[in-house]
């Protein structure tokens, strides 16, 4: 393992106090919590908006704390999730009495947590709700299994919702568009090699030197298939099929799309990817409002990355075009 | 016989021992069909079990287990932790107001520990899970009137050995469907890692 | 080789057109080039700002086009400079009879590339002037010498000068804050690994499995000295003094830093790396002004990591916090 | 003998079955001490002279040269592209307004050539880099009065090899320093290969 940390039982606390101290204008690190907040002005009455889960997806959560995003991230040890009384802190540091909305990723571990967090928080008088976001059409969307994994689509959520609660929507409304979005957002992803958890010091998973993974999580869970390393126009089609055969479209439907590196992938190889995926989507008649190509939900250094698309109306565009101030999703 | 705080204790403390001493192999398990954080988490967990309790002076078995159980909840994450977490809770709860537990006191906290697991995690028996180890473990105990330390052993162990032919419906091996069978379930070998310790303390009280 | 690529020997092309692909609104990929332009609105009079170099660094260079930074990108084969033809048809598309600005990066194909461009131009009669970035501590600054290397210091160059043209600066006034932010920039990087040219097919160099290369170039080029792998602190602390140790600090100025990271180094790590970073600034009593932390000039997929120091003034603290639109530096 | 715009052609194209073949040789010299692209550099842009002289029909040596100079200068890049290209165009200027090179005339193209070369390169002898072979090659030539491939080849081939003790100054290999020393220059066995080739042009001419 050649990695650029110190201890590798630190690596959170490092990375959480790194990332606080690159931002102190606009980020805090609560005390003695692995929770990063939003410094909001004084009198702030929004819903507040919580994410989070396994660290190592970097820049996933904390990137998306800022104006017009999340108000606070929660990062759990590496790969799993964060403990119910840290997200039970962000609850209450980002809580103005709107009530606070959780962006939860559909993993057992996740679900629990995040859940009795909110248990804990209705029970100290703060309304809380949340959205389970389940995008990975690699999985079956099955109500008797855990159903389908949350992966990339997540960051359409947080910059949808976020824009929703800043522009001061209720917590119902600020849940409302969340849960569009979910329901309009899929995703897949593919890897061409493993990232390794620092305190495992191992690879997660082995691929040849010729084989790829198709629809791999962002944990390293497996994928559907393990086969021979393809092109990236391939590659490209087998991913976007995928997704676009879980969801209806008609033709002239507008989306926005995702290309998302899932850790050593160089953007050069996601621009490739980028644009056989588009042309695919021309092919189809589906209009893209917007593209997005670069690293938002990563997997330590794994190579591989996942399309994304988000079936867009007049409502989730405004939305997705709203400003937003976090450092890695300045628009 | 009964089982004395001091007792409950020692469980946890050498269930910390084997937790440590089998970490890798927990991961190696998750890495099959998981994401390979199961045994980091429960080494980091049980350390910090053994932190909370080992200084401590208990005088009910009640309060041991919740502390189990808080340190547990607030220190594992991933689906293990609220898991384990509740388990603990369940347990404690159920033998509120007793100093020691007797057998069916005890019997009958595995039960809630072992409903507490099927609410908590949305599961049911047989979707190769921890409770593939809990539930025939707390069937086992109401159909039996005293503790033995060799019977719990061996019911664990089977009920272990038994999530390697499933086909995983919940938590993250789901994913894999069918191709998870042939794989241990990491939280049951966690699970059969704490009643084989018990077990063993069964064993040393008789 | 693990890529997601169609011909290797097609990289380039294919990417050009997976970028113009994700910016259709405010990009454009000149016919037969490899020159990505922005789609400016008509009668604008500003100074055309030009970058470009060896591909592989991305999101260097076309990742910075945008209103407030380029207005165009060349983009040569993986880590070899464009050729002069590529980079005069750039300067044609952006010259608005204001003239026409080169950001070159200091080395010898670089610069003799650009310089026979600047002819060319020339001697169609467009105004050009140039700065060549040479921020690498690493190599000693000599005139007897090819000197010193261009590397991440390279984007605050795009940044300020983009944005003094931006505000309808003239030639001569772009050029001089250039020069001034070449005159203030220091950077140093390090790798734990090596990234594979496509065309060539095996990594530029090995590392052993404990090793690390301190004051690695961002082709690959050797650095100072290979040595056993060290903790994030030891990086930091090696990286920033030899940054410090190359520019005067008086106790109170202030600098923007850039941690960046060279491909495959996952994002917690960079944070963890800045963590450090901003530790031992503050011991000097040298103020932080701005932080970026992230992927700006990379290796395509070499793990590692550089350090960025930029002195400011005033001057150029107003021009770094300009509004940017480029992808790759939204401000 | 004189060299006919047929025999430059021969020259440039064997040069190009020289750069395709020994690309991952000349790839492996520029990853020792520099970046790694030369000889995909090479083979990329002589690739391109082929296909543009290959096809032409040339009346005199100067054209041939230029069309190579201007391939070379729009499809190689890097630092090696518009060096060769400007090496060539000064041979190609030089050589202007006779149909056929002449020893005499060809010896001054190369000294132009290698002029050309220290001027773009803003780089002396000594520092490792093809104006190594070039500036040698040309100081032989106009020593001489008449064409010898043997000789050639054995000058263009000791000032190559001369290259491997030198300390690089200029280029990328010059951030190594001295430990440059010990490794060939990449871009003056590119030289070399040019002029062996145009050793046995003349050989066979002779
Ligand atoms: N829904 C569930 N109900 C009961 N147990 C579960 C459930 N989901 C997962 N588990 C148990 O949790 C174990 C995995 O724990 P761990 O690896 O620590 O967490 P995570 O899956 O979040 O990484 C599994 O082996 C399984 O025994
Ligand atoms: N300043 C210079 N003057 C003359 N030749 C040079 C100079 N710099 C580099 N070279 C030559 O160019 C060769 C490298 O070419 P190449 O690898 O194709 O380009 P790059 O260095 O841009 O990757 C060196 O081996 C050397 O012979
Ligand atoms: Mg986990
Ligand atoms: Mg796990
Ligand atoms: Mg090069
Ligand atoms: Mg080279």
């Amino acid at each position: 393992m050649k990695k650029i940390i110190n201890d590798p039982n630190q690596v959170v606390l490092d990375m959480v106090k790194g990332i606080a101290a690159a931002y102190p204008d606009s980020l805090k690190h609560l005390p003695d919590t692995m929770v990063l907040a939003r410094k909001q002005p004084a009198g702030t009455e929004k819903v507040g908006l919580v994410s989070g889960g396994g660290s190592g997806h970097e820049p996933a959560h904390a990137g998306y704390i800022g104006e017009g995003m999340l108000d606070a991230a929660v990062s759990g040890e590496v790969f799993t999730s964060p403990t119910p009384d840290q997200v039970f802190e962000a609850i209450k540091a980002v809580d103005n009495g709107a009530g606070v909305f959780l962006v939860v990723k559909n993993y057992t571990g996740d679900v629990l947590n995040f859940e009795m967090a909110a248990e804990l928080a209705e029970a100290e008088g703060i309304k809380v709700d949340h959205v389970v976001v389940n995008d990975d059409v690699a999985v079956e969307d099955s109500s008797f299994t855990s159903g389908r994994r949350g992966i990339a689509g997540t960051v359409f959520v947080h910059k949808i919702a976020g824009a929703k609660a800043e522009a001061g929507g209720s917590l119902e409304e600020v849940k409302s568009v969340a849960e569009k979005t979910v329901a309009n957002v899929r995703s897949m992803g593919m890897a061409l090699s493993s990232g390794t958890v620092p305190a495992a010091g191992k690879p997660g998973f082995q691929l040849a030197d010729d084989e790829m993974e198709i629809g791999i999580g962002i944990h390293g869970e497996p994928g559907i298939e393990r086969k021979a390393i393809a092109s990236a126009d391939e590659i490209a089609e087998e991913l976007t099929n995928q997704v676009l055969a879980d969801i209806d479209f008609a033709a002239g439907e507008e989306v926005a799309v995702m290309i998302n590196g899932l850790g050593a992938t160089p953007e050069m190889e996601l621009y490739i990817l980028n644009g056989k995926v588009q042309e695919l989507l021309a092919e189809k008649n589906i209009r893209v409002y917007k593209t997005f190509v670069g690293e938002y939900m990563t997997s330590l250094e794994m190579a591989g990355c996942s399309v994304t698309l988000l079936k867009l109306d007049g409502e989730l565009k405004e939305l997705l075009d709203a400003p937003s101030q976090a450092p890695a999703f300045k628009m | 016989m009964e089982l004395q705080p001091q007792e409950i204790k020692q469980w946890l403390l050498q269930a910390n021992q084997l937790f440590q001493e089998n970490k890798d192999y927990l991961t190696s398990l998750d890495q099959a069909i998981g994401d390979g954080d199961h045994g980091i988490n429960m080494a980091r967990g049980f350390q910090e079990v053994k932190n909370k309790i080992e200084p401590a002076e208990y005088t009910n078995v009640s309060d041991v287990l919740k502390d189990t159980a808080m340190t547990l909840m607030s220190k594992v994450g991933g689906a293990s932790g609220p898991l384990f977490g509740t388990a603990f809770l369940k347990l404690s709860t159920s033998l509120k107001g007793v100093d020691n537990a007797d057998f069916q006191h005890f019997a009958d906290g595995i039960s809630a520990a072992a409903e507490g697991l099927k609410q908590r995690g949305k599961a049911e028996q047989g979707e190769k899970t921890m409770i593939d180890v809990w539930l025939p473990m707390a069937e086992f105990l109401q159909s039996q009137s005293e503790f033995s330390g060799e019977e719990i052993e061996s019911k664990a162990k089977s009920a272990m050995e038994a999530t390697k032919d499933m086909s995983a419906k919940k938590g993250r091996a789901a994913y894999l469907g069918d191709r998870s069978v042939g794989h241990l379930d990491p939280g049951s070998v966690s699970s059969y890692y704490l009643f084989s310790t018990l077990a063993e303390i069964i064993k040393k009280g008789v």
